[in-house]
């Protein structure tokens, strides 16, 4: 079998989820086109296809846009003070910061390494 | 101690007190000769040590090509440093 | 002369002679510069493979320069035999690396045609191009380590000097600065390993220093081990020292990007295992200690470049700190092929390294000629005012799709496959470890899903109107990468059989390495 | 700093003796060059030689007098073809059946100028390209001062105006 490989204590086959994504994407194509013919369509004139969004105001088309900071904000809500404040400020830019660092990293390889390197 | 030791002795005390001094001057000309002072101890104490090839090359770049590139920097800045 | 005789020494001159006739050659137009170097390095792609064929074919190869025949490397003093002489030692794992930066090289030559065309000095930067892929090639060719810190210069210099090539923006001579002072610190650390292991063995040839190792261990190798491994850290961008990396990689012209972040790097990586598998030993050092640091380092890279990389605005910062995020998955196959050194979990932690280092240098290469489109046709890098480019520039919003999907480990594409393998060697070592991967790897698709729903779906903003695909010289090597990117997703078998395992092979059989040498 | 009426130029003594000593410093450069093969010495360090030649005519005259005697492009092309000419000499071992670099040519006896092989023609080589590309490189800088200069000038004859 050209395809597949085996991964250490397991076997790995691509080709069952390429076929599985062309059922996918099929499948997903053909609930589209089931909804765009179901679907009333859109009536600006009529007062009934005003749409209701929990009480705020309506959106405007322009605004429709997905900004990239909407996603994963959650995981970066709960980091925020634990973690993204701190290593943002740790890439300052500053110089003296990149040098400290290969200072740093060097002295732990050392007395890690020179000590308990040998066998 | 033989002749061969005292002079390299000589030798690197000058290339130690040039370093020292390129450091503590704050007057930036000051600095860029002591620099060319060690680098001229340096190619001495290489000489001696029988590598005269590496001593050609410290003398012609660390006394002579740095220190120039140095003072032609140094001619566009402020000539003491700030803190 | 016999071709296949010279073809390891001809892999490192042939770029080194494009570089140098290259301002000769531009005096007769920007057309013929660029149809010079698209030659040179596209002779380099071929006798890379030249090289790999023979080196499968017949096992180590070892070019000896100056010498009256090629696999001559040792000289007879005085009835002592023993290897003076400067010598090229390519078996499976150096050509496998030179494939890589040939290929990658040879597509960010031919993208650089149209890319360049605004620039001036060209010729500079296509020279500088030249030199770059030659000190990339010597590092993974040569079997000295004397020559190795030679090399490593030469690719290092012309680094900085093409970090700072648009020389009339800020960030890019900012950047560029503080790449060569922090390089430079590395390198210098990297030459004091060498001058130790000089002191202490007299020798630079890495299978004659590897033979003494073996014979008689001094403790002050292990200093040298801690010098070198720093500054290789430096080079191969593996936190805590990868702050230069994201002013670096983002500051270059896109082709440049691609080739740092897809193989300047990847040189770290393998100088790092040319160290502990075949210079030092297996045998010599205690592997889990050593193994273990490099574990922990790993999996601090993968969570620093993962999380920080999904708060990125600027498209090709956050892919750098992708990268940042993926030498992370490569060093955790190297720590755990330490760690398990020839059981199962240690051979699928090399494979698995392996071949997520090829993956990735295909993926980030395409991604960063991707970023360089983008920032060629709409001239922005904030991915904030991208969007709706799928239907403006399709092919190109196609390729980027696949890469991002493939970077963060999407089936069934490549990038998947050689996570796949690292997962399960790290878990046969530790089940936590392979929990923080995939986690991490979250966090990449986080980043990427980010890009592709911002910049490619959505709607497209006003400013944006005439936004085409670029010309098809940009297009065509963008597309051969992604094309790639899926052939190795579905066939993975394909390059793990053929060239992946025999790098592998020649990793863990130190001994054939120095009988190759040593009389 | 008061700045002087001419942009860049130090006293007569200093001007007259760089002239004088350009020539002498040149030919011992290439003197090291060429002797590289018998005396220390060699490429690298003669070619550092030469180059400071032209370096202290810059520290003498600045820019604007060592650049009708020095064109920097012409030096730039000189570096190429140091460097061409080294690659091409460690081709002569390839042609002649031996490996890149393989010492071929005539060896002579050691000691006397012409031996060796070629292992001269490679330190006439390096030293070309170290040479020119020590002198670019100061050459360079020293354009860009020239001109900070001028625009500082200009700026600050616009500020009186």
């Amino acid at each position: 079998m050209v395809f597949g490989i085996e991964t250490g204590f397991g076997y790995w086959d691509p080709l069952i989820w390429v076929v599985l994504f062309v059922l996918m994407f099929i499948g997903g194509y053909l609930i589209a086109k089931y909804a765009a013919q179901r679907a009333t369509p859109f009536r600006a004139d009529e007062l009934e296809s005003e749409i209701f969004l929990s009480g705020w105001g309506e959106t405007v088309e322009k605004d429709l846009r997905f900004p990239s900071k909407h996603l994963y904000w959650g995981f970066r809500k709960a980091l925020e003070s634990a973690w993204y404040r701190s290593a943002v400020e740790e890439h300052s830019g500053i110089l003296t910061t990149y040098i400290f660092w290969i200072v740093i990293l060097l002295l732990i390889l050392m007395l890690l390494i020179a000590f308990g390197g040998a066998m | 101690m033989d002749l061969y030791s005292i002079s390299l002795t000589l030798v690197l005390v000058v290339t130690f007190v040039g370093a020292i001094a390129a450091v503590y001057f704050r007057d930036l000309l000051n600095a860029v000769v002591a620099l060319a002072v060690m680098s001229g101890g340096l190619a001495l104490a290489f000489f001696l040590m029988e590598a005269p090839d590496v001593a050609i090359a410290e003398a012609a770049l660390g006394a002579g090509a740095i220190t120039a590139i140095f003072i032609l920097a140094i001619g566009e800045t402020e000539r003491e440093e700030k803190e | 002369m016999n071709i296949m005789e010279h073809i390891a020494i001809l892999v490192v001159i042939t770029p080194l002679f494009g570089a140098f006739s290259t301002p000769f050659v531009s005096l007769a137009g920007k057309k013929a510069a660029d149809i010079w170097v698209g030659i040179f390095s596209g002779l380099t792609f071929v006798f890379s493979i030249l090289l790999g064929l023979k080196v499968l074919r017949s096992g180590i190869v070892i070019y000896t320069l100056g010498a009256p025949e090629p696999a001559i490397a040792t000289v007879d003093y005085n009835g002592l035999i023993f290897p003076v002489r400067i010598l090229l030692e390519v078996d499976a794992l150096s050509a496998l690396l030179a494939l890589v930066i040939s290929l990658i090289g040879f597509f960010a030559a031919i993208y650089s045609w149209r890319y360049m065309e605004h620039d001036t000095g060209v010729e500079k930067f296509y020279t500088l191009f030249l030199l770059l892929l030659t000190g990339m090639l010597g590092i993974v060719l040569t079997g000295d380590i004397f020559n190795m810190y030679v090399f490593l210069e030469i690719m290092s210099i012309s680094a900085y000097a093409l970090v700072a090539f648009r020389k009339e923006t800020f960030e890019a001579v900012e950047a560029g600065i503080k790449y060569l002072v922090v390089g430079s610190a590395a390198s210098t650390l990297i030459l004091l390993a060498v001058a130790i292991l000089y002191g202490v063995y007299g020798s630079l040839t890495i299978a004659q220093i590897a033979h003494l190792i073996e014979v008689s261990p001094s403790p002050l190798i292990w200093g040298a081990l801690a010098l070198y491994l720093t500054g290789f850290i430096l080079k191969a961008g593996i936190v805590p020292l990868h702050m230069w990396l994201i002013d670096a990689h983002p500051a270059a012209p896109s082709s440049i990007s691609a080739l740092l972040s897809g193989v300047v790097i990847k040189t770290g990586a393998y100088a790092i295992i040319r160290i502990f598998f075949t210079l030092y030993g297996v045998e010599v050092m205690n592997r889990a200690l050593i193994g273990w640091i490099i574990v922990v380092i790993a999996v601090i890279t993968m969570f620093v470049g993962g999380s920080l990389g999904l708060i990125q605005q600027d498209l090709k910062r956050l892919l750098a700190y992708s990268s940042v995020a993926q030498m992370g998955y490569i060093a955790l196959g190297i720590g755990v092929a330490l760690i398990a050194f020839n059981t199962t979990a240690g051979d699928a932690g090399l494979v698995g390294a392996l071949f997520h280092l090829l993956n990735h240098a295909i993926m980030k290469g395409m991604l960063f000629l991707i970023a360089g489109v983008i920032l060629h046709q709409l001239g922005t890098r904030n991915i904030n005012e991208m969007g709706g480019l799928i239907k403006k520039m399709p092919i190109t919003s196609a390729c980027f799709i696949i890469g991002g999907l493939a970077i963060a480990g999407v089936p069934p594409f490549n990038g998947f496959v050689s996570k796949l393998i690292l997962y399960e060697a790290s878990a046969m070592i530790s089940p936590a470890l392979a929990v923080i991967a995939i986690i991490s790897s979250a966090l990449t698709l986080g980043m990427y899903l980010r890009v592709i729903q911002t910049a490619f779906l959505g709607r497209a903003p006003e400013t944006l109107k005439d936004i085409r695909d670029p010309p098809a010289s940009m297009l065509i090597p963008i597309v051969i990468l992604a094309i790639l990117i899926v052939i190795f997703g579905i066939l993975p078998s394909l390059p793990v059989d053929s060239i992946i395992t025999p790098a592998v092979e020649a990793v863990k059989n130190q001994a054939s390495y120095l009988s190759a040498v040593l009389p | 700093m008061k700045m002087s009426e001419k942009p860049y130029e130090l006293s007569v003594i200093v001007r007259t003796v760089a002239r004088l000593l350009f020539g002498l410093i040149l030919i011992f450069g290439f003197y090291v060059i060429v002797h590289g093969h018998i005396t220390p010495g060699g490429g690298f360090q003669g070619g550092v030689v030469t180059a400071l030649a032209v370096i202290m005519l810059l520290a003498a005259y600045g820019y604007e007098g060592v650049v009708t005697e020095v064109r920097e492009k012409i030096l730039e092309r000189f570096e190429s073809l140091g460097a061409i000419m080294f690659w091409t000499l460690g081709l002569v071992g390839v042609i002649a059946t031996a490996t890149y670099f393989a010492d071929v040519l005539y060896k002579g006896t050691p000691g006397e100028l012409i031996s060796a092989g070629t292992i001269p023609l490679m330190n006439i080589a390096v030293g070309m390209k170290v040479a020119s590309g020590v002198a670019v490189l100061v050459i360079i800088m020293s354009i860009g001062m020239y001109y900070s200069r001028k625009y500082q000038k200009a700026e600050k004859e616009g500020a009186e105006e």
